[in-house]
């Protein structure tokens, strides 16, 4: 479905991966794995689109994702390092906005903040958060997205362990439902191996 | 698949949250504002005492305070956005780019430039301007702080990645933004001297039209360069 | 001193001490304000000079040394907030600041009043008439910063700096008549060795100054029970005080 | 354990980390000194062709925009450090507070205010400033911009940890400012017009000794509020 | 050596912690844990005296911390969220401030960057490195710092497994020679059990 061929990135003249072919099928689950600054941030954000490689090109469903922008967005969600909660608003009033951008309804709302453990910070400034609540509402779009394409950039940052095993479950679900999920993490997923992939980055010496 | 968002709205989630915002933060409305009196007062009293000097210099600095304050709200527009993460989520919606940056620059004018206009007689009053110079001094901004508002974000979505914006952005925007503040005090003085000033006033319209068309999708396509 | 006053550093005790004073300051102003506003809008001579008008001074002048003398106690009130850690001294700055404000504002709006038949205009930009402003933009300032912070402590403590930093502006409203030629008159009333003034408009002058300051005085005292009590929201006393409302 | 770094180690040491930061973002000095020029340039291209009525606005044009500039740039003075957490750890470090913040407010006026002060004399001629003026200008704002920077400095401090810091910023500072204004623009006039003004500058120079004993104590209680 | 009594800690009307007594000995590491939002920052914060308890005092040898503020900064290594990289500056002048700030010659640096792998990226402004890298940066304080007591909240984050193993046996290192380690992390210590303690925040309904 997602599928990207003779990728090339190069950043700072350092050249970070080189001719990679990678094809995505619904219901895989992918991690990309890596030491620190081996490019699994600059690879996801050009499988997303908001980077450039140097050469080579991504496509979805057969169309280079620049072509098709509109259908390949309204089936993506991506997440990455810092996740776009904007501090001046309420709990509340983040989700609200990401339910309406997904044109959902916004009655989910109180439901949506249980699964994600904030019940009761429902009015509170996201500003007031500590670190892993502030991230769980960027992570509770897992729980509300229709979007087939998932690309989470460590996802399980600042997150409690209870918070990372419902999050597990949510990526096991989304790929059994016939969704992809393409994330990085430094830490051991704890999925059945046989449901994921991990693809390593490796560092290039030049 | 949910249907896609209709383009109306879409634009109208963007403006609420960015009104929202700025009613939260209040300071986005109150800084620009304060920062437009704090101007024309510093020259009140450095001026000081003299009445007629300051009747001469009024048309001048009220629309140099203006300008000013919308130059230095600018930088908000996007760079928040930026650093949270927003802006790739924007560009990464389903809708085209260029109705949400519209919708974000209407809310910035709408937040900075409009209660600006809504208090410029009061001081405009306290700058001695003459009563004749009122009315053209209310349509020039009306019509002339949204062409500011439109030139100014494409500046700002050309900079916004860049560490070093500040300085980029001013030299990037003022030679476009000083056609419009000469009409402008061109025709409140003119206004006040009770000469015709309609035809500046035409012109001014012209640009705001071609900018309110154009802009848009300048910002749009700056933008994506920006977060590569 | 300390072991007097620590007692009163207590929230309860202080509130209630506050409670008792209330009532007394309010008799006390009432009496000094009527005697002394009779004296001095009817009784005393009008000046040979500025003719009736003149009677504005005896608001005027009052308020305008009460909006001095209220920043200066904030000021001391912060100072004891950063230096001994006293709670109560943010309750204290909290209560004052309006209540300064509105003085401020009073001397500014009889002042106008008043300028504009002795000097022909409402307003200038004139060294006191200025730094008289911006002690009005102090006030808002501490207010304004005191109510940005969601966490009541911090902001208290915050305010405080503030305050003290704004100190600098009273000798210059205090000497700007001195510093630089305005149309502002010189002292006359706080001049200590030998008030340059008729007796007939001293006394007046002075029961009325006495009665707003006891004004003052309750005003802040009033305003200071809410503050203690918003601030000690979660300590039993307040929630029997609380109850015993209720009932 | 390692011996204490010497007061004087520690201010240079972030004295000269702020200068490097400046000069390689650049920004932070070009920017307050074009907004300076812009102000000025815009003033004089809206008050136009009327060389007298510069004249006589001079002073006070010049010494707005100093201003101006100067509370523009103040907002960077401990924005990017409380942000990226440099500023906990300037709080932990075992030199006095006091010290480390009086080097940060000198890089600060080094680089915003030291190329301004060099360059107006340039633009005083642009605005047609009388010659007798120069010199006062020259002095008031050496002396008088480290006020600008030093009080600023607190008002940066306490509002640095809110999110609606800008402002308040303005609100709390600019009252401290006007004297300073004032005294500054009377000072230029009485130049201008050949009587003393020394008795305004030795007003000026007291209070700018007071502040630079007394600021960074401030600055350094404000900055634990804040960051608390 | 340091040791809180009777801290409590409120922040928006939510009781944190209340009447928390600790005390730390020369050799200990601890381990806070807890959920997300349980205030194991706050906690942190409160040590190291950047914040203030409501309730209680924070003591280092056997003074109250406000009062000996200059011999307790000499002795103490906090590294927050947000670790205090300046990204206009390159990774050794990064480096070089944080030594100039001890008041150690700046000749180590080149070993330095090997201990946190960031060799060749001398030159490289920190706002062109990864998240990981860019935190390494602040680590990198770990081996030049002659403190005592280490305060650490998720040094863990972004860094990759390798780096995470050099990290724990610094640590480790650090307590053998008689300093105090206090840390969060979300994920497990792979120290010898017997090593450290853990001390975990509860949530507080009230
Ligand atoms: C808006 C206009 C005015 C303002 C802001 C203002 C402000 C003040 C202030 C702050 C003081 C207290 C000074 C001190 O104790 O050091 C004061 C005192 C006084 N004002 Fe005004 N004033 C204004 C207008 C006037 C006018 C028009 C008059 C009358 C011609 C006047 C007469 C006085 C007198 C007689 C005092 C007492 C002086 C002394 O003994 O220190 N004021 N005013
Ligand atoms: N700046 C703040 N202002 C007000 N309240 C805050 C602030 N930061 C955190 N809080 C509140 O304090 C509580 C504890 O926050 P803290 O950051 O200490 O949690 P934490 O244990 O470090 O969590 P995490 O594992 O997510 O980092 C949170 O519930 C939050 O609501
Ligand atoms: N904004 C940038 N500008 C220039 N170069 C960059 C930028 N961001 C990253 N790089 C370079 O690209 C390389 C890969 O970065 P990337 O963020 O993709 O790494 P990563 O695998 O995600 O690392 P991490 O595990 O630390 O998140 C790094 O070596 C870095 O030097
Ligand atoms: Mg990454
Ligand atoms: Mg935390």
């Amino acid at each position: 479905m997602l599928n990207a061929s003779n990728l090339t990135c190069i950043r700072e003249e350092r050249i970070l991966f080189d001719a990679l072919d990678l094809d995505f099928q619904p219901g895989d689950i992918w991690q990309i794995a890596g030491a620190n600054g081996t490019g699994k941030t600059s690879l996801l954000r050009i499988l997303a689109g908001l980077m450039e490689p140097e050469n080579g090109e991504v496509c979805y469903q057969q169309t280079a994702i620049q072509k098709c922008a509109e259908e390949y967005h309204q089936d993506l969600l991506y997440l990455g390092h810092s996740p776009g909660v904007k501090s001046e608003l309420t709990v509340l009033e983040n989700l609200k906005f990401n339910l309406q951008l997904c044109s959902q309804d916004t009655e989910q709302c109180e439901k949506l903040l249980e699964q994600v453990d904030l019940f009761g910070f429902a009015d509170t400034l996201a500003a007031h958060l500590s670190a892993g609540q502030h991230r769980r509402i960027a992570l509770a779009r897992l729980w509300l997205t229709q979007a087939k394409i998932w690309i989470l950039d460590e996802p399980f940052t600042a997150i409690d362990k209870l918070g990372v095993k419902r999050l597990e479950q949510r990526i096991l679900e989304h790929a059994d439902q016939g969704g992809i999920v393409i994330l990085t993490t430094h830490q051991d997923l704890s999925l059945p191996k046989s449901r994921y992939q991990t693809l390593t980055l490796e560092r290039i010496f030049s | 698949m949910n249907p896609a968002l209709s383009y109306r709205q879409a634009f109208n989630t963007i403006l609420k949250r960015d009104l929202k915002i700025a009613l939260r933060h209040r300071d986005d409305i109150v800084n620009p504002l304060l920062f437009f009196i704090i101007v024309i007062t510093l020259f009140a009293i450095s001026v000081g005492a003299m009445p007629n000097v300051l009747m001469t210099i009024a048309p001048g600095v009220i629309w140099v305070a203006a300008l000013l304050s919308t130059l230095l709200s600018l930088e908000r527009l996007f760079k928040n956005d930026y650093q949270d993460g927003s802006l790739e989520q924007l560009l990464l919606s389903p809708c085209p780019v260029f109705i949400l940056v519209l919708a974000k620059i209407v809310a910035h004018w709408l937040v900075t430039s409009l209660p600006l206009i809504l208090l410029a007689p009061l001081l405009a009053m306290m700058m001695n301007l003459h009563p004749d110079g009122y009315l053209a001094l209310f349509l020039t901004l009306l019509l002339g702080t949204p062409i500011l508002s439109l030139l100014g974000a494409i500046g700002v979505a050309l900079t916004v990645a860049l560490k070093k914006g500040g300085v980029l952005l001013s030299l990037l925007i003022l030679p476009l933004y000083i056609p419009v503040l000469i009409l402008a005090t061109a025709a409140v003085e003119a206004a006040t001297m009770n000469s015709p000033y309609q035809g500046h006033l035409a012109i001014i319209a012209a640009l705001f039209f071609a900018s309110l068309i154009t802009a848009p999708f300048a910002v749009g396509a700056a933008l994506k360069v920006s977060t590569n | 001193m300390w072991k007097w006053l620590h007692p009163y550093a207590n929230p309860e005790v202080a509130y209630q001490f506050t409670g008792k004073l209330i009532p007394w300051f309010n008799g006390i102003a009432f009496i000094l304000l009527s005697i002394g506003l009779f004296l001095g809008l009817a009784y005393s001579p009008a000046d040979y000079q500025q003719g009736e008008t003149v009677r504005i001074f005896y608001i005027h002048v009052p308020a305008a040394i009460l909006s001095m003398g209220l920043y200066f106690a904030m000021a001391i009130a912060g100072l004891s907030a950063l230096v001994w850690q006293l709670k109560l001294a943010h309750a204290a700055i909290a209560a004052i600041a309006p209540v300064g404000a509105a003085f401020t504002a009073i001397a500014l709006i009889t002042g106008a009043a008043w300028g504009k038949p002795m000097w022909g205009t409402w307003w200038i930009w004139d060294a006191r008439l200025t730094s008289e402003l911006i002690l009005l933009f102090l006030y808002f300032g501490v207010i304004a910063l005191g109510n940005a912070f969601e966490d009541k402590s911090q902001g208290a403590k915050a305010v405080s700096v503030l305050a003290l930093v704004g100190v600098v502006n009273l000798p210059i409203i205090h000497y700007s008549v001195e510093w630089w030629n305005t149309l502002h008159q010189g002292a006359t009333v706080t001049k200590f060795a030998a008030p340059s003034m008729a007796m007939s408009m001293y006394i007046p002058f002075v029961i009325c100054f006495f009665g707003c300051a006891f004004l003052a005085g309750s005003l802040i005292c009033k305003r200071f029970q809410g503050q203690v009590l918003a601030r000690n929201s979660l300590r039993p006393w307040v929630k029997q005080l609380a109850l015993a409302e209720d009932n």
